[in-house]
């Protein structure tokens, strides 16, 4: 099943199960979604419950909040993580703090899904992962969706849930096909173990966690190591327990994501797992991220900018060497 | 002109600008900290709309206190709330920019301006959702128009025939900046004029206000559109504790206190002197138990620092 | 009418017409990646305006192919940006949403919808600051005029009495959404009718669009005042190359079609059969050496990647 | 001299110097500044150059991005961080990218400036510190100024750089008093050595560096050692020469910031120098930082969420004695 399949069953079962669940977003409706994630619930559940908006990002946020003040459940798509720049004030002011500074009188139970990343050249106003900018704010739950597994049991939960949640998508994903394993538990509060190892813990989600997948084989056959690897799942709260049980079996571990280094989350896990793992560790923790620059059109340029398969092998094996791996 | 609605009005207005008095009072002998935004001068605005719509939902901002009391939360929990106490509509967490009691359809107190004006517009889509015919209000500062949320939210709730009633106070100052400093546009009501029905009124006369937010509220609810009314004020403080106040001549603000609508509202000629003074009693005593209780709240616990957060029950959720 | 000025207009819409074409042709062959936006069908407004507005400052949104061409820029640096060529205007790093040219006073080329208007504004600022009296153009589309920015610009606009001219291109949708399903107002030009002068036009007529500008310039900068124009316009491709375009019936794209404004100047009985076909020659000739000149430029280098973030000499800067 | 009062110096002189430099903002020209920084400027040098705008912080960044396009030096104050997240596009998707994204041909001379952080009793919508959002932006530069030195050649460098500049203050120091070292050499590209030592490193900025300042003699006392304290300066690109030689010498390093813990800007610190010392630490590094919760109006919560001079003090005896110091 394709990964924006696997987002727009869970919307789905969920808008089918309870009336009080509404969509709202730009092109989410009559259009079928941007990237068609909620293709054909306009048609099946009506305009009053798949709202088109018009493009007023802060306003769809702020809407989401009164409505889910009003006893609804709304699921806000801002069409990239982008544009949820201009929807800042409402996500941090109000969508986090309405609850606590209100002394719990008030309960949001909504969820604000958009897809952030590197597409393919589509400039730096177009290209970003904004994930430490929700991450950082107290109040907020952030889930990522890495697969289709995480993108159907995660978005459903989110949806159940009555905190307010950012749900981050990768762009280049949606048109990925991926095992979608309708049964199988999947807690989207915990990270996740994609791959059981020994000798290193590799921490990464959303697109690059498939990139780290490409290349472990081989970093094990040429290391000559067992690896684990890590979806890290929700940025907050961090599933620290899932992280530093890894670690302190491993000894050792590298992130690898796609924001920029400098104010990248990764800094934020390593420092989490640090905290607990600094006598564990047989070597300096890694990070392999996104370079420190805006994101150029230029295809050559944007696939130097961020980590790809290639560049995750040769920084770990040089890493690897350097560290007595 | 009915006399219940007038003791109504007079013993709502006399509550807020008692409490508001002593709160002042209060925030000066440091009991009281933070921001404290008073709306005396504004009292037949907050109470003449509240009292007109009776059960609605409300949303304000953080000049919040006498929309609270005249939304019928009673005034010790709110003293409470400025004190930082536990008992406080808040737990304390709050404080003055932040009263809610949803469960009396008063949803606060935003301390971003205009970040209120969306949640009214979602507010009022759940309810016509819902097929409740049910409308809401909500006011904010002139400031406020020149933002973007305001006037999105103008175009949201024509564009889905909301029930809302927009509320513009104007009181012709955004702190120290003057309305014709900083909007192009002064006389307000012509900025939702393209959008939806819209009306200037005089915010110093309870009764019009009254009038206008009742009528209003019936199209709202009625028609299912929405209606702007903006109403001209004053505040007779400054802006908050915090603000001198001396970009206004004392000349303006005489002319203005001449309007007071607490004084108007006495010499109409509608209430007797007997229930004026009765009310004043009453309205004292009231407050001065507020603030005992108030005082003699306990402080929140320390660990409610990490409450109100996220829900308890969601560890393992499966959907 | 003029002739030279119908030739002119000739030119440079069958030139940006040409240019985006071939665009179309190169992206499907794998020479343009990312998002590209057409213009075809909203050339009479593109090169109207621009050319009317001759040297004066022109903000446009990611649409901004030709308006960079009718601006003078050369179209093979436009084609080597899409290309992501270090010839390109931006050397390869902005691509098809962001063409810049200072030098020719064109500033681009914004992704975000309405994020430019606000620039525009502190261009005129500046302009009018520094005693110039020369005015400001900010092209944005029917979609940008629900957001905030838009609003917020209009009011600075009006407030400091600032020569700018907002020029909407009403095409009737944002992407997939119709303009009646986002917003409340749809003769676009009501909205600002309570801040400056706004005038509905025929986006399709160069002729008219010319001249409205024209007009609108002279009294932004005689008068110090914004003005505004809703040209009404259509898309004839979709939204991007990414866009399938099925929300549209194809019987309003052949009525749409039908009134071509490239098609109507040929037909205006201003332009000789030669000249047409001179014109077409060349252009064919012109936009073919672009391709060839991207084609054959080289890609950036690697340290590109580094470059254009912060400047080179600002180490130990004692003011 | 008052902190306020070493920007409000900076500005004054710059202004008088360049016709090209403008300030706007919410209350700054008549009102002179709801802080009072922009003080006395208005009636120096007219509504031209000290504009007052309405509260639209997304424009104010926008218009002051097209002034900068024009040949302008605009300074934008925005009221507090908080109110800053309603500029949250400006800044990140124009103010950091165009001048990257157009090849270098756009250069912005522009300063966003603002304070930040948590003041007294002003609740969860007023007590933000949100440094971690826009440091972790490409493209700009992120300044902090701690007292008035700082503030004063701080400002004046930003104001005469060609990039953008966000100018972190804190809302605290405003009514401080400071030495104004005029004529002394600070370098706001570099962090400051402000107490030089031995055995630990305590990084600090803005107001947590007073309250580390506070308790460093005690610490130094009880602990027997001797502490060297940075303050860490700019935020983006940091120095991070001054903090790795630092940590080099003292072997231990300790950071202490007023943001919530979870994404707070120290992990970036950590996480940076970590990676070029990590061989060097004799114990794992120390982060003090606010909670991960939003910040409550009670005075007594309040004060629970971030760190005081005590709190710092009694956190590093304890993980001095768990380290062997
Ligand atoms: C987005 C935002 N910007 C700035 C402020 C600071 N501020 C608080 S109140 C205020 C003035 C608001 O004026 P108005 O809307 O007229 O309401 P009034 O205080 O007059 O009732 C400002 C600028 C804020 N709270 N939020
Ligand atoms: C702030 C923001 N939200 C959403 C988008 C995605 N988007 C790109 S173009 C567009 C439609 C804009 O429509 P309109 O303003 O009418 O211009 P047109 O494309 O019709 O010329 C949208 C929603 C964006 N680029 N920026
Ligand atoms: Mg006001
Ligand atoms: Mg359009």
């Amino acid at each position: 099943m394709l990964y924006r399949e696997a987002l727009n069953l869970a919307l789905d079962e969920m808008m089918e199960k309870d009336e009080s669940i509404v969509i709202l977003g730009e092109d989410v409706g009559f259009y079928g979604g941007n990237y068609r994630v909620t293709e054909g619930l306009y048609a099946k559940y009506g305009e009053k419950r798949v709202i088109d908006t018009p493009i007023a990002e802060n306003s769809i946020v702020g809407t989401a909040i009164g409505m889910a003040l009003g006893g609804l459940r709304p699921v806000a798509e801002i069409m990239t993580a982008n544009f949820a720049m201009l929807a800042m004030d409402q996500i941090v002011n109000s969508m986090a703090k309405l609850r606590y500074m209100s002394g719990g009188k008030i309960v949001l139970p909504m969820v604000v899904r958009m897809p952030q990343g590197v597409v393919k050249q589509l400039a730096s106003q177009h290209s970003q992962s904004l994930e430490s900018l929700f991450a950082s704010i107290p109040g907020l739950r952030v889930f990522t969706a890495s697969d289709c597994a995480t993108a159907y049991h995660g978005l459903k939960t989110a949806i159940t849930l009555d905190d307010p949640v950012i749900f981050l998508e990768h762009t280049l994903l949606y048109f990925e096909k991926f095992d979608m394993p309708k049964d199988s538990y999947y807690n989207p509060f915990k990270a996740r173990i994609i791959k059981e190892g020994t000798d290193l813990t590799i921490f990464s989600y959303l697109k690059m966690l498939h990139e780290v997948l490409k290349t472990v084989e081989q970093l094990e056959k040429d290391l000559n190591i067992s690896i684990e690897v890590i979806d890290v799942g929700p940025l907050n709260p961090l599933d620290l327990e899932t992280l530093t049980n890894s670690v302190k079996k491993t000894k050792r571990f590298v992130i690898v994501e796609e924001n920029p280094k400098h104010g990248g989350f990764g800094a934020h896990i390593l420092s989490a797992v640090l905290e607990e793992c600094f006598y564990n560790l047989d070597a300096p923790p890694l990070r392999i991220a996104g370079e420190d620059t805006p994101i150029p059109y230029n295809r050559k340029l944007e696939l130097l900018a961020i980590p790809t398969a290639e560049k995750i092998y040769s920084k770990i094996i040089k890493w690897g060497k350097e560290n007595g791996l | 002109m009915d006399i219940s609605l007038a003791e109504k009005f007079y013993y709502l207005m006399k509550l807020g600008r008692t409490f508001e008095l002593r709160a002042k009072e209060e925030y000066m002998k440091g009991n009281i900290g933070g921001f404290l935004h008073l709306a005396i001068g504004e009292e037949a605005v907050h109470v003449g709309a509240t009292v007109a719509f009776e059960k609605g939902d409300i949303f304000v901002h953080y000049r919040d206190h006498v929309y609270a009391i005249a939304k019928g939360i009673e005034p010790k929990y709110l003293m409470a709330e400025l004190f930082g106490k536990k008992t406080g509509v808040a737990k304390g967490k709050g404080g003055s920019m932040h009263f809610f009691e949803p469960s009396l359809n008063f949803y606060g107190g935003n301390a971003i301006v205009g970040a209120h004006i969306p949640h009214a517009v979602g507010m009022a889509y759940a309810r016509k959702y819902r097929g409740e015919k049910s409308g809401v209000l909500v006011a904010f500062g002139d400031g406020a128009t020149n933002a973007g949320n305001f006037y999105e939210s103008l175009n949201l709730a024509s564009l889905w025939k909301l029930p809302i009633l927009f509320l513009c106070e104007n009181n012709y100052y955004a702190i120290g900046t003057r309305i014709d400093r900083a909007s192009a546009i002064t006389d307000i009501y012509l900025k939702a004029k393209p959008y939806m029905i819209s009306k200037q009124i005089d915010g110093m006369d309870v009764f019009e206000v009254y009038k206008a937010v009742r009528e209003a509220k019936e199209y709202i609810e009625e028609e299912s559109k929405p209606y702007f009314i903006e109403a001209l004020t004053y505040r007779f403080e400054p802006h908050s504790m915090s603000d001198t106040g001396n970009y206004r001549s004392s000349r303006e603000i005489e002319i203005a206190k001449s309007k007071d609508p607490i004084e108007k509202l006495k010499k109409s000629g509608l209430l007797s002197e007997s229930y004026i003074r009765y009310i004043d009693g009453l309205v004292e005593k009231e407050i001065e138990e507020a603030v005992e209780f108030a005082l003699n709240s306990p402080q929140p616990e320390e660990n409610e620092l990490y409450t109100d957060i996220y829900c308890e029950v969601c560890k393992n959720v499966i959907p």
